[in-house]
């Protein structure tokens, strides 16, 4: 497909809401919501028809649109969509509608509103962009308007809480965009001209061993605070406090997948050998982060703050499951991606409806809320099941696939990593039993239940929840191929191949053990030659002997 | 027998030297200007030798610009620092630090 | 076959749902109905397929029902299949059958509680989950029932949420449960490392080649995984608290069915087991010695469910040493006749807490039979069963359990006889302080000193039980028809439950209906032992009956209300919560509290903001180099100057 | 030289007839049309008694619009014929030359713009504002298209010389005049040096040409020697000093923060982008081959420069010193282009002076604003709250502040990944990774600006915004528009300002 296309639509079609919606009087507040509303469910529709369009059978990029842009560099406007980014894509779709629905500002309807369809544009280009360059623009472009919205819509600490997350997320691109440039000049040799499209870059590979893994590492780096991995966390938890509430949900929702997209997309695609070398320094994060996360999480005193570490732990399984470098494990590190996209994303809805009644985020405040509002009970105990991982619920199957995925490769990493499942069950159970168990008294028994606005906002993501958990094959068929594929190119060019087991299964394990067994038997078969050889020699030289002894 | 060139060079070389020092020294701002003045007057000296050394009369053209550079910039500066005098008595440049940090 | 199979599981999640989307208005009875049919239905559909299975030769009697491609990827798959055979479908069958029955008493007994309707939601789930367990084909899929029960009874526990010790007990079982899950989760890895697939017929197929170090590690994680579930040692801690569940919950989820899940795993993978040598051992061991511990707290426990929860825990022992031992069959009998005399008994003492304004404690009853003489009946019947005397059912189950064991080690044989003595003495304790002696209830109430401890019935109601009211709520009184319906229909279960399996050649059903399951994993017992049986029978009888007539000694002859029971085994699970709380919790707390406060907060993010200030440090230090002093910046630009001039003569220099 | 006085080697006595020296005033037409412009605002004043306000700043616009209009001809002149000496070889028509014209032209009539504002708003009637800023930017026009080194100093001294008077504009503070001294003393002082600079080159090479001097250098087998080496450096220190590279920066922020508004937002366009144009062209074209000699040098100046302007920038109170410590950082920038020594790097130079040109244009027409009268009030608080005051004003001067600290999308993002490149093709990857680390401190004093105007909710700010309205006149909102459509713009389609600046180079 050339120039226009359905995923220039899908990028564009927020931009061109926030334009809208900048160009309305501030007064006419209720305009304005119907406008960017209009373009958030636009491209919601958009990114689910896309879903439905999608071929899934075929692992390339689909409805790729391409158009130069700065033929000097090499750089192209060029969108593509595969089963990596796909729902990845329909989840941004979703949330943002949902976000916009689900909270109010209070203030400034009208930078709100134009601020998170600035944002969504950024979300959506950076997961569609194929172009390094656009990627990256996208991947800084979404910093701005979070920066804006936690910063002017924010809590307290607000102010504190935007500079760490802006400086930080900058900190780490700072590396990656030299790193970026790096593997562009060096992997255009000789004739062939300078591009970034990461198609012809992966294929090109021609950055030296210890080159690549130093631009891996480069590109780690941003991604790593993206994420985030364990030491360069710690913007998270006060972002995602200060942040409102529609803030956290797309922070949780959508932006840390870049973090993890990005170490798919371009950490394994570009520097297969670099990461398969790499792995278990990302992996050993990985697991920290899960532990760490969840020990963390277990003694937070606020809310949201409990939350958020929660993410660190779950983006930690995520990171797992990539770097486990199986089939299984990146398959689910994609699937959970899109799980804890909704279940956190809900959980920091729900989150933000008790602090909209209670005006605190303060466990200790909250109590017995379950007598007054019962069916806030239920969603918020649907919901934190499924961030426990309940089978049956969407958190499950993600989490399943990456421990089995990353125990074929990496048998204690994933061990350890099980254990975190505990204490998820642990810090979660804890929490929710202090804040909705138990008699309530003054304020918290007066609080009204969910409003039947706030029930229609939640009601898709508990569908998605439950669906996903009973019936997630006809998502894991979209993702699949793309990721057999991109396993395929990471064997090949990382000289690296992963265990049978994890290709073929039942299979898999017979031809390992029949190979072996031939293996074997090739090797008795030359031993017994050898001693024939030898026997005969000895025979001869006997022979000898006594020839010349009878001579 | 007449000196080498070098000499003269490392005459020049003196006092531009004195000049820049002068310049860091000196707390009167018209003192400072003529240690400008000087260090210009060096580096014409150092044209003229390299001329002569070289026998080529670019050098000393040279000077002469270097000559009505001076001439201007002593107008203009001579204008800024009465200006400022207008305002406030002694020609120190220390009491002008309003500006810093 | 017919698909009925596809109904058992179907049914009480139809009901599931309809409850839900009726939601408060299905209403008090009815929700209740609704659930009841629901479930009911589902086992005559299990009655089917049962007898479908009969008509069948009996090696033609397992079906694998696929349902959808669950997970999928690369070479892991795992389909939602239903596998009905001998073994999953006597599992579906006493688990609706006993699951009916006590859905149809939770309609009287949950009468007028204001949350009915989402008891009866969370029950219909629970069957929902526990059914799926029991016939999934696959590891994954039954891990998915196993995960399910759990959460629907942390649900059920925490029923009363408003009650903190409730909530703590239902997150208690949640979490020690996650802990057994754990090892169940490895275990999968480890089958699907090693073997490649979760589906257990694939994988017993599978099993030659794979090193007999995995097959061991397999088993024991597998165990772990059952530990939890079935509360054994030392992951049992969760059960007695569990009770502060509604009773029916006690009856049906932590006595008859999901704790009996861990003994159906065992089963399920007996090829495996058979395998595994040295593994069947340690669950032998750990099964002994639970049933020993559990039974010697028992006999110190006030509270009439405690006493109940304690001694399912043992019985779950007995069934893990039949295990151990091999005997997967007589492990299966007992427990389903265990599942049906505890079942009663525990019905039994809801209907007790029932007359009696939610009372507990054994100490304060008395005599009760004359007011509620079907509970009490039905009670003694349910005594009798598990204390192992003849003919009732427990005896003839726990029979071929002993001999099993008596099999595999004379010793373990012992623990389990010294075990049944306690049981019977302290079942018996319980039947005397509870329905016999003089009515201690009255007396209680004119001191007054009723209730000072929290009592554990529904909030609303324990706010009519103090202060006590004189006349009919003081009255101890029978319960409705509704209740006492089904502990009939279970006391004759618990009394004629032998007849499943008599060991008399033709009339073993049970062994000759399960022999194809287990054929390769059962253990044959040694030649000889068979003809010890009479022997070993009537030491066990003796044995009971010893236990009996202590516990008539002591509290019917000499009306004495104590015997043994020092004070540490009254504490929370025998003081192995305050154990567990010293090894774990304390240090936990303290580590987390270090980790989230003072590494996390100060050290990690105190290098971040470090970084920025020595940043603005910087600056404000840089800042004084710029005095305003024209001369100082002249001398700037000089050493400038000189810096690049010394540079030029350097590389001229060299 | 030689060419403007008698030809060598003649002997005195018999003259031969002596012909005009033929001038080709075509190759200087925007130089001369500022410098005519200027010499007739001046006549024009002195002859008449009333003139409308705008006259004068009328005038200057046209005459910088003349002069651009000149410089565009010249560059498709250029297209056809290609680059050219002239004038005796003392200057040299081709792109790069033309490329600064259209910059210094396009400079001059925002600037021009802005002093009517500034001027109108001080009640100041005169011409010489515009006069000497006509001179101060045909001083740099000649910078840039110089092809000698006395040519280059004549610029560098017309430029400067109107420059320390403009400094001091400002009659009423007397910072603006304590300014004007500091920037003239350090002025002259630097400028001596870099005379000397040229002094020794001269001695070394034999000539100030540059064409004869590189050609000198290429003829000779190893031409460094201390004097070259001596003076190479001591002009580095000159031009150093013009384009505010540390050491040689601390006057920047006192000139900048006394200087009237308009006259900063000028020098931090104008002025910086002529200093680096005589210094890319004589390090670039002439010196080219003693590389690697200066390039380590330029690294330490280059790392020194970014580090120091943004560390500075963040403890700032004074949001003309914040910016005057950014135009440090952002000369960092440029120096990155030089020291990368590659045709990207140049031309990555020229895009940045460009796009940063326009930026802090933008930038300085927000901060005299919000001077108000008196051009006093540049402390940061001022800014609180502007966004509820000036919404359209706030998200103007945001706009330009993260342009400058390098946000997507926007032109300032792509400079600094034009020189980026450029270093990381010239194999400086440490140099390049510096830089970035160093916008991420420099991206903190932007953002805190915006902080300031979006997220303090301050009452009595609130208050005194409803009491004292904040006008804006015309000119500047013209200037606003212009330089933040130009940011935006050509950073959503750079193409063609990337190939001007390519093209530019590629006619050097």
């Amino acid at each position: 497909m050339e120039g226009f296309s359905i995923l220039t639509a899908i990028v564009l079609v927020p931009v061109i809401g926030a334009a809208a919606v900048a160009l309305i009087p501030r007064s006419r507040e209720d305009v304005i919501k119907a406008v960017g509303l209009t373009a958030a469910v636009f491209v919601g529709v958009a990114a689910i028809s896309l879903a439905f369009a999608f071929d899934s059978h075929s692992a390339e990029y689909q409805f790729v649109s391409e158009a130069s842009w700065i033929e000097e560099f090499g750089v192209s406007w060029l969108l593509g969509v595969d089963g990596i980014s796909l729902f990845l894509v329909v989840l941004t779709g979703i949330l943002f509608p949902i976000a916009l629905v689900g909270t109010d500002p209070h203030r400034d309807v009208k930078g709100y509103t134009a601020w998170m369809l600035l944002l969504e544009a950024g979300c959506l280009g950076s997961f569609l962009a194929l172009d390094l360059l656009l990627f990256f623009l996208f991947f800084e472009l979404t910093l701005l308007p979070m920066y804006f919205i936690i910063g002017g819509w924010g809590y307290e600490k607000r102010v504190y809480a935007s500079l760490k997350f802006f400086l930080f997320t900058l900190f780490g691109s700072a590396f990656m965009l030299v790193g970026m440039v790096a593997l562009v000049f060096l992997s255009a040799k000789g004739s062939d001209p300078l591009t970034f499209d990461i198609r012809v870059l992966a294929e090109r590979g021609a950055l030296a061993e210890d080159t690549a893994r130093w631009v891996f590492l480069a590109f780690t780096m941003a991604f790593a605070v993206k994420v985030p991995l364990f030491p360069v966390h710690t913007w998270l938890p006060d972002a995602h406090t200060q942040a409102p509430t529609a803030g956290s949900v797309i922070l949780a929702g959508v932006l840390l997948k870049l973090g993890t997209y990005g170490l798919v997309r371009f950490g394994l695609t570009l520097f297969p050998k670099a990461a398969v070398d790499l792995a278990p320094v990302l992996l050993t994060l990985a697991v920290i982060g899960i532990i760490y996360g969840a020990v963390c999480a277990t003694m937070q005193t606020d809310l949201k703050r409990l939350v958020a570490y929660s993410s660190v732990a779950h983006l930690g399984f995520i990171v797992l499951g990539t770097f486990a470098l199986t089939t299984q494990g990146l398959s689910g590190g994609v699937l959970q991606m899109v799980n804890h996209g909704l279940s956190t994303g809900a959980l920091f809805l729900l989150v933000g409806m008790i602090y909209e009644r209670r005006h605190t985020r303060e466990i200790s405040e909250l109590h017995g809320l379950q007598r007054s509002m019962p069916v806030m009970a239920v969603v918020f105990t649907v919901v934190m099941f499924s961030s426990i991982g309940l089978p049956g619920l969407n958190g499950f199957v993600g989490e399943f696939l990456i421990l089995i995925g990353s125990f074929v490769t990496r048998r204690w990493w994933a061990v350890v990593a099980t254990a975190g499942v505990i204490l998820a069950a642990l810090y979660l159970l804890w929490a929710y039993q202090r804040v909705f168990h138990g008699t309530p008294e003054g304020e918290n028994a007066t609080l009204p239940d969910m409003t039947l606005r706030e029930r229609a906002v939640m009601a898709p993501l508990l569908v998605l929840i439950v669906f996903l958990g009973v019936y997630p094959q006809p998502v894991l068929d979209r993702i699949n191929p793309t990721v057999e594929k991109l396993m395929e190119h990471v064997e090949e060019k990382g000289r690296y191949e992963q265990p049978a087991v994890a290709v073929n299964g039942v299979e898999g394990v017979r031809e390992e053990r029949e190979k072996k067994e031939v293996e074997e038997k090739e090797a008795k078969e030359q031993e017994t030659e050898r001693r024939l050889s030898e026997f005969k020699k000895a025979e001869d030289e006997a022979r000898e002997k006594a020839r010349s002894g009878g001579g | 027998m007449s000196l080498d060139g070098s000499w003269y060079l490392c005459l020049a070389a003196a006092v531009f030297t004195i000049g820049a020092v002068g310049l860091l020294v000196r707390r009167n701002v018209l003192v400072m200007f003529m240690c400008v003045e000087l260090m210009l007057n060096a580096v014409n000296l150092t044209l003229v030798t390299f001329a002569r050394m070289l026998d080529d009369i670019g050098g000393q053209a040279l000077v002469f610009f270097v000559l009505v550079v001076a001439a201007a910039e002593v107008v203009v500066g001579l204008g800024i620092i009465v200006a400022i005098f207008r305002r406030r008595a002694g020609a120190t440049a220390d009491d002008l630090h309003l500006l810093r940090g | 076959m017919a698909d009925l199979a596809y109904l058992i599981p179907a049914l009480p999640l139809a009901g599931f749902l309809a409850l839900v989307v009726l939601g408060r208005r299905a209403g008090d009875p009815g929700a209740g109905w609704l659930a009841t049919t629901a479930i009911g239905l589902a086992f005559l559909a299990t009655l089917a397929t049962f007898f479908e299975l009969l008509g069948q030769d009996s090696h033609h009697r397992e079906v694998t029902k696929p349902l959808f491609t669950w997970i999928a990827a690369g070479g892991f798959e795992v389909k939602a299949a239903l596998l009905v055979d001998q073994l999953s479908i006597t599992m579906a069958l006493f688990v609706t059958g006993v699951g009916t029955l006590i859905h149809l008493y939770s309609v009287g007994y949950m009468k007028g509680d204001e949350h009915f309707p989402r008891f009866f939601v969370y029950l219909n789930l629970f069957a929902f989950s526990m059914l799926v367990l029991v016939l999934s084909d696959s590891f994954l899929f039954t891990f998915l029932g196993w995960e399910g029960v759990g959460a629907c009874s942390y649900l059920l526990i925490s029923f009363w949420f408003e009650r903190d010790t409730a909530a703590t007990a239902g997150k208690k079982a949640f979490v020690v449960n996650r802990v057994g899950d754990f090892g169940f989760m490895i275990a999968m890895f480890l089958l699907f490392s090693t073997v490649g697939t979760l589906t257990y017929n694939e994988v017993f197929e599978g099993l030659e080649g794979v090193s007999h170090a995995a097959i061991v590690a397999i088993a024991l994680l597998l165990f772990v995984g059952a530990c939890g579930k079935s509360a054994q040692l030392p992951l049992f801690v969760w059960l007695p608290d569990a009770m502060e569940g509604p009773s029916p919950v006690s009856a049906l989820i932590h006595a008859a069915t999901m704790v009996t899940a861990g003994v159906y795993l065992m089963a399920r993978v007996s090829p495996l087991l058979a395998e595994a040598g040295g593994a069947l051992t340690v669950i032998a061991v750990v099964g002994a010695v639970t049933a020993l511990v559990a039974a010697v707290i028992a006999c110190a426990q006030n509270d009439i469910k405690r006493v109940l929860a304690y001694s399912t825990i043992s019985q779950l022992g007995y069934m893990f040493l039949a295990v151990g031992s091999g005997a997967y069959i007589a492990a299966v009998f007992h427990m389903v006749t265990h599942a049906f005399f505890k079942a009663l008994l525990f019905l039994g003492a809801g209907s007790v807490m029932h007359g009696m304004n939610d009372e507990l404690d054994m100490k304060r009853m008395g005599a009760l039979r004359r007011w509620m003489p079907i509970t009490g009946a039905t009670f003694i019947v349910g005594w009798l069963a598990i204390a192992g005397v003849p003919p009732f059912s427990g005896f003839w189950s726990k029979d071929d359990v002993l001999l099993a064991a008596y099999d595999k080690s004379p010793v373990l044989w012992a623990v389990g006889l010294f075990t049944a003595l306690l049981t019977a003495y302290y079942m018996g304790r319980q039947v005397f302080l509870v329905f016999f002696g003089d009515e201690r209830w009255r007396r209680e109430e004119q001191e007054g000193v009723h209730g000072n401890e929290p009592s554990r019935g529904r909030p609303e109601e324990r706010s009519e039980a103090e202060p006590p009211a004189e006349g009919s709520h003081s009255e101890p009184h029978e319960s409705p028809r509704l209740m006492t319906v089904p502990m009939i229909v279970l006391a004759a279960l618990a009394a004629l439950g032998g007849l499943l399996n008599l060991p008399f050649g033709k009339l073993k059903f049970l062994e000759h209906w399960l022999e194809p399951v287990f054929e390769e994993a059962e253990h044959k017992l040694a030649p000889g032992v068979e003809d010890l049986r009479l022997v070993l029978a009537l030491v066990a009888i003796a044995a009971g009956a010893g236990g009996i007539a202590l516990a008539y000694a002591i509290f019917m002859r000499a009306k004495r209300l104590n015997a043994f029971e020092p004070a540490v085994l009254q504490r929370g699970s025998g003081g192995f919560d305050d154990l567990y709380s010293f090894l774990v919790e304390r240090p936990g707390r303290v580590i987390a509290n270090f980790t989230a406060f003072v590494f996390d907060a100060r050290i990690v993010d105190g290098l971040v903001n470090g970084a920025a200030s020595v940043v603005r440090m910087g600056g404000s230090q840089l800042r004084k180099v710029q005095t305003g002093y024209v001369r100082n910046y002249a001398l700037g630009v000089t050493f400038g100057a000189a810096l690049l001039l010394g540079y030029a003569l350097l590389r001229m220099g060299v | 030289m030689n060419g403007l006085l008698l030809a060598q080697g003649e002997q005195p006595g018999a003259l031969p007839p002596l012909e005009l020296p033929h001038v080709e005033y075509s190759a200087m037409a925007p130089h001369l049309i500022l410098i005519s412009g200027a010499l007739v605002l001046l006549v024009w004043a002195a002859m008449t008694r009333r003139r409308p306000p705008w006259a004068w700043a009328a005038f200057t616009v046209v005459v910088g619009v003349a002069s651009l209009v000149a410089s565009w001809l010249m560059w498709l002149e250029l297209g056809r014929n290609g680059p050219r000496t002239a004038v005796a070889d003392a200057v040299v028509v081709d792109g790069y030359s033309v490329f600064f014209m259209v910059l210094v032209s396009a400079i001059v009539v925002l600037a021009a713009l802005m002093g009517h504002a500034y001027l109108e708003r001080e009640d100041d009637r005169g011409p010489e504002f515009y006069v000497l800023m006509l001179l101060s930017s045909s001083g740099a026009m000649f910078m840039a298209s110089a092809n000698d080194l006395v040519i280059t100093f004549l610029g560098l001294e017309i430029l400067s010389i109107a420059l320390y008077v403009l400094a001091g504009f400002n009659n009423r503070r007397m910072e603006s005049k304590e300014a004007a001294i500091k920037y003239f003393v350090l002025g002259a002082f630097s400028s001596a040096v870099f005379l000397y600079g040229v002094a020794l080159v001269y001695g070394a090479t034999g000539s100030t040409n540059l064409g004869e001097i590189a050609g000198y250098l290429q003829s000779t087998v190893s031409p460094a020697n201390g004097i070259l080496l001596a003076g190479v450096a001591l002009l580095l220190v000159g031009f150093g000093f013009k384009v505010a590279a540390v050491p040689f920066h601390t006057w920047t922020p006192d000139v900048y923060q006394g200087a009237p508004s308009p006259v900063t937002g000028f020098m931090a366009a104008g002025a910086k982008a002529a200093g680096f144009a005589g210094l890319l062209r004589v390090f670039f074209s002439t010196f080219d081959t003693l590389k690697l000699d200066w390039q380590p040098i330029v690294w330490v100046l280059a790392v020194a420069t970014l580090l120091v302007g943004s560390v500075l920038a963040i403890v700032q109170e004074d949001i003309k010193r914040v910016l005057a410590y950014s135009s440090i950082s952002h000369a960092g920038f440029v120096l990155i282009g030089l020291q990368a020594a590659n045709d990207k790097g140049l031309a990555g130079s020229l895009y940045y002076l460009l796009t940063y040109a326009f930026m802090v244009l933008g930038s300085f027409t927000v901060v005299t604003l919000v001077g108000r009268k008196g051009d006093a009030r540049h402390d940061l608080n001022a800014y609180r709250g502007l966004s509820s005051r000036r919404p359209a004003l706030a998200l103007a001067f945001t706009v330009l502040l993260l342009a400058q600290a390098g946000i997507p999308f926007t032109t300032g993002f792509l400079a600094k990944f034009y020189v980026i490149s450029a270093a990381v093709e010239g194999r400086s990857y440490s140099l390049a990774l510096i830089a970035m680390l160093s916008s991420v401190v420099a991206a903190f004093f932007y953002l805190r600006v915006t902080v300031l105007m979006y997220m303090s909710s301050d009452e009595e700010e609130a208050e005194e915004a409803r009491t004292e309205p904040l006008p804006i006149p015309r000119s500047l909102a013209a200037v606003l528009i212009f330089s933040v459509a130009f940011t935006v713009v050509f950073g959503l389609l750079p193409a063609p300002v990337i190939d001007f600046a390519r093209d530019a180079t590629l006619l050097l």
